[in-house]
């Protein structure tokens, strides 16, 4: 097949064809224009970095090349033959493998059969069995990104973090020669990360072309040969050497501008605001619990770290009464409110962003205002009627503090990028008159630099007026950068406390359970 | 920070733009009105919608169900329900008495939906096929299977027949229902809330909304503007009626569906219930007007129907655009 | 052991199934027989009526009494249940078998001629009528329809049928069938009404459109309903048939076929014209069950 | 007693529970349930003939059901099978009488032709299900009267040799039973072990992702619609060979019957899960109820609020089983 001559012929001569070479590529949606001159050079072995602030295009521009959606110009050529995919299929029995950001999972299926899409899509014939992946290829793989579970579990059983590691090895899995991956590490742990790399170079080694796209610049620099910059759907800096730039040039090119980001100075902790007791998850997070007490004080912003599936995520959900829990008292400034019982909860003043923006977050198909007001529309009700501008009156200024882009507030939530969404969920409870606990999951997860600062100070802002915040992230630099102090969780109950300013080793060894002397 | 292009902050004109349904009912007017005889004249009109008043007024209740995310089959058992308590109340309770009852029998089925799938979780399909086969059996039991006769009164045939300044009583029902769901749907805190509890539920309890609350008002409420039909319905057949209006619930949900309300929930506006509602209204009469054999009656509303819902999606249809998954068919127009 | 005879009825939401059970359940109680009553739900439930005759032979009834959703779908499983020594009793529309041990029938062809004659009359011999006729596919309907149109051409040629519907078979789409027909034709003069229940729905329209005394209905059956409106004058005539008496007859062939005595093996009780005058010499005890009477 | 009975099949249930998803266990506790009662109130229930009986009779709506579940597997919803089913009985009667008994199959024919109609209807136009269904649902009733001459049925010529297949019992059960029981298999074999009906249950599980992976949406629709309209093309069939005629006005109502069947049976409306087996132990639990309710002599409109009831009820044991303390919902998470 002349396919694999040409690999054949680049492998021996890298660098004189482009495995994956795009150009010209422009992609509207409706009135939006995702995509307006977009293109990519990657180079076979090489890992390229595509960047771009949230809703660059990044993520269309994956989908296109991967066939999941047509442009509406451009071309695209693979290993110098022009070509286009009508559908994934063809992508992936031309080698072309994406990851996908929103994981592409089907909760119902079992682990087995998610690992096994490519090949149910793809297969022809009667039966399912010889699409299936073998059980002990199945298991390689997952072994290769470091999951260790039941293929016969339906996925819906697994944690978002687990979730991301099946997608992921279902990608690797693939026989490959580009792989796109676009933010593959937004929900894992630096451990997992780590291990990623590691199969993605093995896999560059091989000569596969990897196409990386992250927010985070340690990870960009850690494993990328080569870079793209979009910005507003144009390619600003087009496939040159990662090593020609500085972090500054870069970031100036996804943003027209600088971020200065630096050490924040954080606010003067007051009185205790939120105090819960014997706080217990239930045996439905799969764990059994010791009881926690958590004491978070006004003005302060507590961290809440640990690996994949310790509970840190869960109990500080339970600290929102956000989740039911088997035992434990939650009182805001003497108040006591019935544990899992939100409405109780937002009337005592007590905000929430849950870790899954899409399922347990966003109301897609309303407007971005709606979405925001979600928390507070009996403030913008009178006797039960709405007050016209009400709600407008009182987030816009939200939303342009928190810089929603694009700023169209009569848009449906679902239009928005990942970090314009995030900035929605946030918006809703900055917006609560008498905010007194915020309690934030993965506050950037999928977020942009630029965001991501923008977010970050709205949390100690609100600290500094005396909001008593709990963070819960898997990204421990944003847990060491933001908190007072960091809670360990290990098997969903509080394993000891870090002051502000412990190192990054010293934290990973308490969430592994390591104990310096 | 940066420069926003060109993205001032527009109004709520979505809101405000006619949906796609309008063009289709306009276009089925002028069409029936040459094609079929009659059928444009003044008296014709007006019969049309007195009859499509009272699907109209169901079908705002329908409307905040499927908002909801749930759908509702019990609305004509529950009408036939109606109208035999209202008249087997009629002697001791009087006309007023008697309707008021037939209402509240029509709540109590809302009431029960509302409870099981709000405070239970149950699915709305099965709780409201149920209910339809306890309504409507129980209307059965209690008229014995067979249609009761109302006593002749000018007082019970006025929600039918009454005029008030020269407008029949049932299209100023379906008018006053009408803006109501309006004013309920954009401008109170209730609808709201149904908007985004049929969103996404767990996200409307994440913020603090107590879901089940919403969606037994909502339920309530449908059953309330199904009451208010079934006291029309009630008085134009001046009897109680065990098998009243069979189709209702079918001809609610093709009235929302036609008029671009998708099943998904979280979204529907009550101007394309109108559309809807009068689509069907149109289609019912030209059919009779038209006079064909039954066969090519059938054939005929099918084609209307699904004409009419693929004409809306003309543009995209036109371009062969890809078919995205339905719940995202509202912010494709938008 | 008590001793039980089976009647498959096709609908009991109807007047005239629920006076002929009413007939047999009379003559069950003095019998001391139990009636086992299943009701198919509908004249469109032919499977229904087929698995639930399975059921009465399985549940070993001594006699089936069958009035067919449709007679040829039954067939099958009625000669089954012969087959087993359990006797068929048809009524009214009964099952399309020779094996059956006897029929009472209702003539539904003839209430059509009936209601044909006293239209055509009453509108003078001439002018247009509509049919409000039932849904299709259901003898009772079908039968009632063709003698009423049959009997037109024969015996009225002025007058001719210038709408059917077939939709309409509740009062409340007959209601609104009539409206549009109000306005459809302005110049008709009758309406064929196959149910007395139909024809309330027509009356009530004519009535609103101010139509009234010009266009004059006809209907079959005699309900509570019908006798209402003849007494009001607004029903031309209703054709109707001893309901209750054929029940009565039906369940007593049954009961002899069950105890093997001799039957008769075609009962015909012919079909009546009730107009407002003759409303007073009907037998009611016959013809239709009282108004409390709950199946 | 009934007490007793209720407390000791709960306790089997629970038994086999760790293999049985939730959904799928309410359909044989209701049907248990329903039948531990007749028996109690009627002892001639239990006997080989009734449940040979019972046996025979359930299948025009189980396999309506089973058509069904395929739709509502991917999120979707048919209205249209009562009529497709009416339709296909009429076609296979008229073939039948054309070229014999292989004739029949043309009903399976015209069930699966209507099914493609939907499902091109809403795979390819990207219409909402209810509303294309309900079009075909009128469309298909109209074409019934167009062919019959306004709704008359067709009777068989050989009406004798065919309702033979529907009645005489082969071993135990008639011919078109054991066919139908055929088909049930086939359906589960599809659900469970084919490319088609994984790629089904990916579409209903995940309707976003499934496209991204490189399934054609549109062609599992037209699969799942397809198969719909044939299994009720299969119960028209059905319905002719018990009828020994085509029945054109028939299955009126069969629809939301064959849901409910559906449903109580453990298929999601939200997609995703469905079990045949458990489908039609659902249209077995209909059926039962709805005869079993009649044949005590109950009044048929009490039996009507009845079944009512017991289809909401079967709801409540969902959660009622969900909530049961003892079930191993999350201990499997780690091997
Ligand atoms: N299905 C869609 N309908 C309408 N607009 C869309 C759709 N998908 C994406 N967009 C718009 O296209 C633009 C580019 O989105 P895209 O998802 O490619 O951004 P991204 O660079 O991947 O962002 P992120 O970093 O948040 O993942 C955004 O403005 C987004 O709102
Ligand atoms: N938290 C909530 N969750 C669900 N429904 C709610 C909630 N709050 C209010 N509602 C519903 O909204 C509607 C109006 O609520 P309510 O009667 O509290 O308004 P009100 O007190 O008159 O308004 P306001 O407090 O703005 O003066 C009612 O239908 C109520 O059921
Ligand atoms: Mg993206
Ligand atoms: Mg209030």
């Amino acid at each position: 097949m002349t396919r694999t001559a040409i690999t054949r012929q680049t492998r021996g001569d890298p660098g004189k064809i482009w495995t994956l070479e795009v150009s010209g590529i422009a992609k509207n949606y409706g009135a939006t224009c995702a995509l307006r001159n977009a293109s990519l050079r990657l180079r076979p072995g090489k890992v390229h970095a595509l960047l771009g602030e949230n809703g660059a295009g990044k993520s269309t521009l994956v989908k296109i090349v991967v066939g999941a959606i047509q442009p509406d110009r451009g071309r695209i050529a693979l290993n110098g033959v022009p070509t286009r995919f009508a559908g994934v299929r063809q992508a992936i029995a031309a080698g072309v493998i994406p990851i996908y950001q929103h994981l592409s999972l089907f909760p119902h299926l079992s682990v087995l059969e998610n690992l096994s899409a490519f090949a149910i899509a793809g297969a022809a014939g009667l039966r399912a069995r010889p699409a299936l992946v073998p059980r002990a290829t199945a298991r390689a793989w997952l072994d290769a990104v470091g999951l260790d579970c039941d293929l016969d579990l339906p996925v819906e059983r697994l944690s978002v973090g687990e979730r991301q590691l099946v997608e992921i090895a279902r990608g690797l899995g693939q026989r490959c020669t580009l792989l796109v991956l676009d933010e593959p590490t937004a929900a894992l742990t630096h451990d997992e990360t780590d291990r990623l790399f590691g199969v993605v170079r093995r896999l560059c080694a091989e000569g596969t072309a990897v196409l990386f796209i992250s927010h985070k610049f340690d990870e960009i620099e850690a494993l990328a040969d080569d870079v793209t910059v979009l910005r507003d759907g144009v390619a600003v800096i087009d496939a040159e050497p990662l090593a020609s730039l500085s972090r500054a040039e870069l970031v100036r090119a996804m943003l027209g501008d600088m971020v200065e980001s630096g050490e924040r100075a954080l606010p003067q902790p007051g009185a205790p605001m939120l105090i819960a007791t014997g706080l217990m998850l239930g045996p439905a997070a799969g764990i059994a619990t010791r009881p926690a007490d958590i004491t978070v004080r006004a003005g302060e912003i507590v961290g809440l770290a640990g690996l994949v599936g310790s509970g840190a995520l869960e109990l500080a959900a339970a600290l929102a009464g956000a989740r039911p829990v088997a035992a434990g008292t939650l009182a805001v400034r003497g108040e006591t409110l019935p544990a899992g019982d939100r409405a109780r909860a937002v009337a005592a003043g007590v905000g929430y962003v849950p870790a899954d923006r899409h399922a347990e977050g966003l109301f897609g198909p309303l407007a971005a205002l709606q979405n925001a007001s979600s928390s507070t529309v009996a403030l913008f009700s009178r006797g039960g009627l709405l007050r016209p501008g009400g709600e407008a009156a009182a987030l816009m200024p939200w939303l342009r503090r928190l810089n929603l882009h694009p700023f169209q507030p009569e848009r449906p939530a679902a239009g928005f990028s990942g970090g314009n969404q995030q900035k929605l969920l946030l918006s809703r409870n900055l917006a609560v008159p008498d905010l007194r606990v915020l309690v934030v999951l993965e506050p950037t997860r999928g977020v942009d630099i630029a965001a991501r600062e923008t977010i970050h100070d709205a949390l100690v802002e609100a600290a500094g007026r005396g909001v008593a915040v709990v963070i819960a992230s898997s990204d421990l630099d944003e847990v060491m950068a933001l908190s007072h102090r960091i809670l360990v969780v290990r098997h969903g109950s509080l394993d000891g406390e870090l002051p502000r300013g412990t190192g990054r080793a010293a934290l990973m060894d308490r969430l592994a359970g390591r104990r310096a002397a | 920070m940066m420069a926003l292009t060109g993205a001032r902050p527009r109004r709520f004109s979505g809101r405000l733009n006619p949906p796609a349904a309008v063009w289709v009912v306009l276009l089925l007017f002028c069409v029936f009105a040459l094609a079929v005889p009659r059928f444009a004249s003044a008296g014709n009109l007006e019969n049309l919608l007195r009859v499509g008043s009272i699907l109209g007024i169901a079908a705002c209740g329908q409307t905040i169900v499927l908002i909801l995310g749930g759908i509702e089959f019990s609305f004509g058992a529950s009408a036939a329900l109606a109208s035999v308590v209202t008249v087997l109340a009629l002697p001791s309770a009087g006309v007023a008495g008697g309707f008021a009852a037939g209402a509240a029998a029509v709540l109590l089925v809302g009431l029960v939906n509302g409870t099981l799938v709000a405070r239970f979780s149950l699915p709305p399909f099965l709780v409201t096929l149920g209910m339809l086969m306890v309504a409507g059996g129980g209307a059965a039991v209690l008229a014995g299977g067979l249609p009761i006769d109302a006593p002749p009164s000018d007082a019970f045939s006025w929600p039918a027949r009454g005029r008030v300044v020269g407008i029949p009583v049932p299209i100023l029902a379906a008018a006053a229902s009408f803006v109501l769901l309006h004013l309920l749907l954009a401008h109170t805190r209730a609808g709201r809330l149904w908007y985004l509890v049929g969103a996404n539920g767990t996200a409307a309890r994440l913020s603090g909304i107590t879901v089940w609350r919403s969606v037994l008002a909502g339920y309530l409420l449908a059953g309330a503007f199904c009451a208010l039909a079934a006291v029309i319905l009630t008085s134009r057949v001046a009897s109680g009626q065990p098998g009243l209006a069979p189709n209702l619930p079918f001809e609610t949900i093709a009235a929302c569906a036609v008029g671009g309300i998708p099943l998904a929930g979280g979204q529907g506006r009550a101007v394309q219930t109108l559309c809807g509602v009068l689509v069907i209204a149109m289609l019912n009469n030209a059919v009779v007007l038209l006079n064909l054999p039954v066969a090519y009656q059938q054939l005929m509303i099918a084609a209307v129907i699904l004409g009419a819902v693929m004409l809306q999606q003309a543009p995209r249809l036109l371009l062969l655009l890809p078919v995205r998954p339905a719940r995202q068919s509202e912010e494709d127009r938008s | 052991q008590d001793k039980a005879i089976g009647f498959a009825i096709p609908n009991l939401a109807s007047s005239f199934w629920i006076s002929a059970v009413y007939g047999a359940e009379q003559e069950a109680k003095a019998a001391g027989v139990t009636l086992v009553k299943l009701n198919a739900g509908g004249d469109a439930n032919t499977s229904q009526q087929i698995a639930q005759i399975q059921d009465l032979a399985q549940r070993g009834v001594a006699a089936i009494i069958i009035g067919a959703t449709n007679g040829d779908a039954v067939r099958a499983v009625v000669e089954q249940a012969v087959g087993r020594g359990i006797p068929v009793v048809g009524i009214s529309s009964p099952p399309n078998s020779d094996r059956l041990s006897a029929t009472v029938s209702a003539d539904h062809y003839d209430m059509g001629r009936l209601q044909a004659r006293c239209l055509a009359q009453a509108i003078g011999g001439k002018g247009e009528v509509a049919m409000m006729a039932g849904p299709t596919g259901q003898a009772w309907s079908d039968l009632r329809a063709k003698g009423f149109r049959e009997t037109l051409a024969k015996e009225a040629p002025g007058v001719t049928v210038v709408a059917e519907s077939r939709l309409a078979d509740n009062r409340n789409a007959a209601l609104t069938t009539a409206e549009d027909w109000t306005q459809r034709f302005p110049e008709l003069k009758g309406v064929y009404a196959a149910t007395d229940d139909m024809a309330a729905g027509v009356v009530a329209a004519m009535k609103a459109a101010g139509r009234m005394p010009a266009v004059r209905i006809s209907a079959s059956n005699f309900s509570p309903t019908a006798q209402q409106l003849l007494k009001d004058r607004e029903l031309a005539c209703t054709s109707i048939q001893q309901v209750v008496a054929q029940g009565r007859a039906a369940f007593t062939q049954a009961l002899a076929a069950a105890a093997k005595k001799p039957v008769e093996a075609k009962v015909v009780l012919p079909a009546l014209l009730v107009t407002s005058d003759t409303l007073g010499e009907v037998d009611l005890s016959s013809v239709v069950a009282p108004a409390d009477y709950r199946p | 007693m009934s007490v007793n009975l209720l407390r000791r099949s709960v306790d089997g249930l629970r038994a086999a529970g760790s293999v049985l998803p939730i959904p799928f266990r309410v359909a044989p506790l209701c049907l248990i349930l329903a039948v531990a009662v007749f028996a109690a109130i009627a002892p001639r229930f239990l006997s080989l003939g009734n449940a040979a009986n019972i046996g025979a009779q359930v299948w025009v709506l189980a396999l309506l059901a089973i058509g069904q579940m395929f739709v509502l597997a991917t999120r979707g919803f048919d209205i249209s099978v009562g009529a497709v089913a009416a339709l296909s009985s009429v076609c296979a009667a008229m073939a039948c009488n054309g070229w014999g008994l292989p004739g029949l199959s043309a009903g399976a024919l015209a069930g699966l032709l209507c099914g493609l109609v939907n499902g091109a209807l809403v795979g390819t136009l990207g219409l909402q299900p209810v509303v294309a269904t309900l079009g075909s649902l009128i469309a298909v009733r109209g074409l019934s009267l167009l062919i019959t001459g306004d709704g008359q049925v067709v009777p068989l010529d050989a009406a004798g040799a065919v309702t033979r297949l529907g009645f005489e019992p082969m071993p135990v059960l008639p011919a078109s039973s054991w066919a139908a029981l055929v088909l049930a298999v086939g359906a589960a074999l599809l659900v469970g072990r084919s490319l088609a009906g994984r790629r089904i249950l990916m579409a209903g599980s995940n309707p976003e992702a499934v496209a991204l992976v490189g399934v054609d949406t549109r062609r599992v629709q037209l699969w799942a619609y397809g198969l719909c309209g044939l299994f009720a093309g299969f119960a028209g069939v059905l319905m002719t060979v018990r009828a020994g005629s085509g029945l054109p006005t028939e299955g009126a109502g069969m629809e939301l019957q064959a849901i409910a069947a559906a449903v109580i049976g453990g298929t999601a409306l939200s997609g995703g899960i469905a079990s045949v087996a458990a489908v039609v132990t659902g249209a077995a639990f209909i059926q039962v109820l709805l005869t079993g309710l009649n044949l005590q002599g109950v009044s048929p409109f009490v039996a009507q609020i009845a079944v009512g009831v017991v289809i909401i009820a079967s709801g409540l044991l969902e959660t009622l089983l969900r909530s049961l303390p003892s079930f191993p919902s999350q201990s499997r998470t780690r091997t």
